[in-house]
């Protein structure tokens, strides 16, 4: 069958928060469990639901994003024969223009370019930061059998299941029809141990409805973006539906929550309900060998990506590609990026190293679960616990 | 682009003495060392030497193998007008093209030779565990200015009566060919690897089949050819590790051999990387139950129980208290829990069920086909 | 992911009408269009269709097809577990597998079939030109509960002996079918389009083989079978532009007919693309001296003559002064200077020298083979 | 064979003078000869020589570059086993360091850690501004040859086949032996009407002398460019021998350059020179009809690519793919990019249209072969010559 839904990749994310591991890459682009990008997760959704194309929002220069996706061919996206990855950056409309473009701010043109080339009959906007694993085709039957408008995903949780300063949205539903949405609130304006049903900033929306909007903010000048795209719809009297999506979530906006994230794929539950479904996560497939674990290799509850030799103790923990870990180096509730390498009797607790880390015989880091300590990218740390930057 | 050289992966054998695990796919197709697939070995030297341009002759129970080596991408073989390109039998205006033998396979697949015009053709076996630099050979080849140079290795003198054995000169030059001798002239047996000037073989087979004469097979009829004319057949020697893992025993022992971290097959070796087609799958999940030593894990495993000396393919599942031992665990096996394997080699998306033992000695390792099912039925999912 | 249809196209046969056109390549890899393969018009159907899955059977010098279809990549087939596969014969512990006939071919490739399990399977010929959606064919099948439905098109009355004819009821269904009949009770003739639910037709084909019956083709024994056993057969009516471009003269007539701009078969329909494999190569050139009107030419073309109503397909080169009219010219053929061809076929990398005339009628077209040269020896290079 | 060369692409190239083409790409992106991007002629020189991979450093986003190159697979840099595109911006680094680096600087560590992973022997530093169609398996030859440590290839022409104020350099060649390299010297020093030696700052470099280079400029934070790099090897006492290049070469410096490089293309014996050689230049696939020309169109000397559909009159032009040419349009000395249609009874000369532009009924646009007139991107030309940007 023919993909009915021509998606919209909206990677215009906030990453200040998430700073040093954003310094040279867009959240969309942020490693996760062991062998994965956020970027990983609504491209997957669009390869279980046959989407043949994407178009992508991006700021700044988008190079390691570039780099991850190539011609898109993991998730079906590639261009040889219509379809394909189409990337619009900001950066680029900014220098052409001369103009300081507001941050998120729709670019209309583009958008109504691509979704009306397309044969699509729907349009679904989704973003990288909100980490879950959408299944596009239940969401386009719940869309079609509600006949409305627009379709806009939430899920139920606590208000302090996310950070004190969030900058996302909650839904108002209707008292009377749980799945219908009357209004937006932002999340600042909530109590702490509310439940309260949080905009996935995921939707889908008939092509026309679409096209009208785009059609009106460009003539009005509107400043519309992801956050506030429903409660304009609203005003302008569109039917929205909420689907409620009831798989993992996180939101990830800060070090912490980014930290957590990789924690709960620990959990099975967590871990089943993120990859072992139906739906599965794709990623760019890289050549490796198996991981070698040696005599002394003492794991207890960790992750590990292939391609790792492993001779120490590692517990509670993520550890990606090409980790060498030595007999006696003792790693705990830590996340290791690729490339990197852990001397003999170095110990590491509560710590993310980001690529290609070298830390020295002896070295210890310790980070705690509510602070994680952070190494940047090609950091070596010496002995004497002294830290390097790359 | 000029193509020097083609190399021709002889990929058609059933392989019957590796029993259930060669009854629906080709022997080449056969899963190895927790990534791989015996023929990436042979596919992997190809890239590795710079050849772009690989046949695979297969005629036995294809799918597999096609699907596995597609398009050469997965070895980077897609790149500069090169490409693996699997050779099936087919029918002509001369009639259908099944294959006879070794040398019949590449007589029947002149056209795709012809097509790239190479100056050189490289004649591979798929089913052979070894790392080695063609190129070195071809410049031996051209050294030696011969027409042919086999690849040949020191054996001991009591395992001559297994190979087909070359008596050689001081400068290398064969002098004579016995096929599996009784009393062998000389410990250098050939590794079915050959490099043909293509001119001078094509001449070879296209002259003979048109008299009649039998040119099927390269050690029966070829070589002995080429030796009777005094052709330039050189005799090239390779001194690392090399297995034909052509029996259950073997192909139990290599694996072993090839989770060793010090062995000289060094899978870790950037400069030399044996390349596969990557399946997409998740990490591997050790539990807090799972204890790992000495073993090669692969991704998409999930690890509850212990598992010792071993190699994990992709996708298998071992449950809690279930302990695994001196054991080659092909992808997608599942294993229940309290399940003992020892000296086993478990075939692909086999389904060794809660309490079950597959245990085999040293002489006589355990199979267990693909998909086939050992012990009773649980009430696991 | 679950697959819901899977097309297997029959690209086996030889083509024989078309004569030195199918020496060497199978009749679906003819070159046709300037830009295209005949293939290439299934194909390009199966993927504007939402058919992501297509077995190419093929048995009949399979070199050029096999590189022109590749994976699919080329129609956007490689996607999502889809992908075009090549599917020769092989051998299995069953013996070897050549394809008696159009079912037959199906019969040996069950595995494949299986492998990707689908619903319904599509069984199309390679060699038709046409453009079709078969999603919304499937959408009739589905509607009328069918364990068959046949594509069928009306032919003028005088001409259904030269079909398959089927005789349907008001609702459609198939209520007798006449092999090429002297006598036809209809006058819709079978397209070689079959959906057919996949369950259903693997069983009539496993069982019939057990017993030995014959059920080697479908317009001889499955269909007729079919309707023995009342299984719900329907006919769905293709209204558009369909040729078989089986003869020299249909070939010729079709390239004609798809050279006009305003003709339904619409090149430049972006909703419905025909993909094709695309060479590497140069802007077209015309020179000062050239001329050219109502005529398709490709990229790689140099054209210094005259070129009227025509079709060049890609590096074709016109010498000055010569003319070419009402003709196709195949992919890589070189025309020197003063030429004449009209009403012609020239076949790839042909070489007509300076001078030459290549001319044919409407009822009898010329036709240059493939690398064949015409004219005498000239001093260009 | 193995390749023994790891190419560096230097794409921080200079993009003033020819906006506004290059308002929204870099100058290696330019659109050339009706199906090509300028580095389309560098990239086939790399498959030409079976490199395997290849690195690219980039100012700005490079959208529109990575749009284009894609997986790398047109010219076998595809990644899947090996090899592969690295690319590294410039624009990355500095918001990454919150200093304004240098335009053009080395970034030593990428250079290094590239080049160092690689098994090749040898570094070739190519760019994209000088068209050319090098072979670099005979610069191979010569550099194994000569045996020194530096090989820079150089053409011989005439200080005013450049613009006047170029930033181009010129090698000093020694009198005794012709293939000896002793100095450079600005262009701005020279003649006009003398004969000169060209750098064409495309080198190959023993894989040693390079890394020894980075080391010392990285110690004693030199900055070294492309421009630069020969009197800095000569300086340090390097051999440098000249590999001269007899074939089609053109300097993309300014608009009038780049317009000139395609008139350039309808001389048979350029065009030729560039193309039907032995090594052929490679782009993008893109699935396409074949051209139709209609039976009032009129071309005398022009060159098109597929899918377009031509009714007017065309001379000596280049026209790029879906152009639309109504009955009576008429082009002349003209550079007509993709996606444009020019209606009825519009009158083109010496105009370079960028993609997509509308030109209506009648509307007349003229230019003059020392300046041509340049429509941007986007652009709807009406009938009174009013000119909408898009």
């Amino acid at each position: 069958m023919r993909s009915k839904i021509v998606p919209i990749l909206n990677l215009l994310e906030d990453y200040e928060k998430l700073k040093p591991l954003t310094d040279r890459r867009p959240v969309a682009s942020l490693p996760f469990a062991c062998r994965y990008r956020l970027i990983d997760f609504p491209f997957s959704s669009l390869y279980n639901a046959e989407s043949e194309s994407a178009a992508l929002f991006i700021s700044g220069s988008g190079h390691s994003l570039y780099d991850h996706i190539r011609s898109g061919s993991t998730w079906g996206l590639d261009s040889s024969a219509g379809g394909g990855v189409f990337t619009h950056s900001q950066l680029e409309k900014k220098s052409a223009t001369g103009t300081d473009s507001k941050h998120g701010k729709f670019y209309y043109d583009d958008y109504y370019k691509y979704v009306t080339r397309s044969r699509a009959e729907y349009v679904a906007i989704m973003g990288s930061s909100l980490l879950s694993n959408i299944n596009l085709n239940s969401l386009l039957h719940f869309h079609e059998d509600k006949d409305g408008e627009v379709t806009i995903v939430y899920k139920k949780i606590r208000r302090d299941d996310l950070i004190a300063d969030s900058k996302l949205s909650a839904l108002q539903i209707d008292n009377e029809d749980s799945s219908k949405v009357e209004g937006v609130n932002h999340i600042s304006d909530l109590n702490g141990d509310e439940h309260i049903y949080l905009n996935m900033e995921t939707m889908l929306l008939n092509k026309k409805t679409f096209l009208d909007f785009l059609f009106k903010a460009k003539n009005e000048d509107l400043s519309v973006n992801v956050a506030n795209f429903i409660s304009f719809t609203i005003e302008e009297g569109c039917t929205v539906y909420g689907y409620e999506y009831t798989g993992y979530l996180k939101a990830i906006e800060d070090i912490k929550s980014y930290y957590d994230a990789n924690m709960d794929m620990l959990d099975e539950d967590n871990f089943n309900a993120l990859f072992y479904r139906a739906d599965p996560v794709r990623t760019r497939a890289k050549n490796s060998a198996p991981t070698y674990y040696g005599s002394t290799a003492v794991i207890e509850n960790a992750q590990f990506a292939n391609d790792c030799e492993v001779y120490g103790t590692v517990k509670h923990s993520i550890v990606f590609r090409k980790v060498n870990i030595a007999e006696g180096a003792h790693i705990e509730n830590s996340i290791i990026m690729q490339d990197s390498s852990i001397e003999e009797g170095a110990v590491l607790k509560n710590v993310i190293l980001d690529k290609h880390v070298y830390v020295k015989n002896g070295a210890r880091l310790e980070g705690t679960p509510e602070n994680p300590l952070v190494i940047a990218k090609n950091s070596v740390v010496y002995s004497n616990g002294e830290i390097e930057e790359g | 682009m000029k193509t020097e050289t083609v190399a021709m992966i002889l990929a058609g054998g059933q392989g019957s003495r590796l029993g259930k695990l060669t009854k629906q796919i080709a022997k080449p197709a056969v899963p190895f060392g927790g990534n791989y697939r015996i023929i990436d070995f042979a596919i992997s030297n190809c890239a590795n030497s710079g050849i772009k341009n690989v046949g695979v002759v297969t005629q036995y129970q294809p799918l597999v193998l096609n699907s596995h080596v597609g398009n050469g991408s997965s070895w980077g073989l897609n790149r500069h007008n090169g490409g693996a390109t699997i050779l099936q039998p087919y029918s002509s205006v001369d009639g259908e093209k099944f294959f006879k033998g070794t040398a019949h396979a590449i007589y029947q697949n002149i056209d795709y030779i012809d097509q790239k015009d190479p100056e050189y053709v490289v004649v591979l076996s798929g089913d052979h565990i070894y790392k080695m630099d063609y190129e070195k050979m071809l410049e031996y080849h051209k050294r030696k200015d011969a027409n042919l140079t086999v690849g040949v290795m020191p054996v001991p003198w009591e395992d001559t009566s297994r190979f087909g054995v070359m008596n050689t000169d001081k400068t290398d030059r064969i002098i004579e060919f016995q096929e599996k001798p009784e009393h062998a002239k000389s410990n250098l047996a050939s590794m079915g690897i050959y490099i043909f000037n293509w001119a001078r073989l094509k001449q070879y087979l296209v002259d003979n089949q048109s008299k009649n004469r039998q040119m099927e097979d390269f050690g029966h009829h070829v070589i002995p050819a080429y030796l009777r004319n005094s052709e330039a057949v050189y005799a090239y020697q390779f001194e690392g590790y090399w297995k034909d893992v052509g029996t259950i025993e073997s192909l139990w022992s290599a694996n072993m051999e090839f989770l060793d971290p010090d062995h000289e097959l060094n899978i870790r070796d950037r400069d030399w990387r044996v390349y596969s087609r990557n399946p997409n799958t998740t990490p591997q999940f050790l539990t807090a139950s799972a204890r790992v030593t000495d073993s090669m894990i692969t991704d998409g495993c999930y690890i509850a129980g212990e598992v010792t000396h071993s190699i994990l393919s992709h996708n298998v599942k071992v449950g809690k208290n279930s302990v695994i031992k001196d054991s080659f665990v092909m992808p997608n096996a599942v294993i229940g829990e309290n399940v003992t394997i020892d000296k086993a080699i478990i075939g692909e998306g086999a389904h060794i069920y809660d309490g079950a033992e597959v245990v085999g000695i040293e002489e006589d390792i355990a199979v267990v086909g693909y998909g086939e099912e050992v012990g009773g039925y649980s009430d696991e999912k």
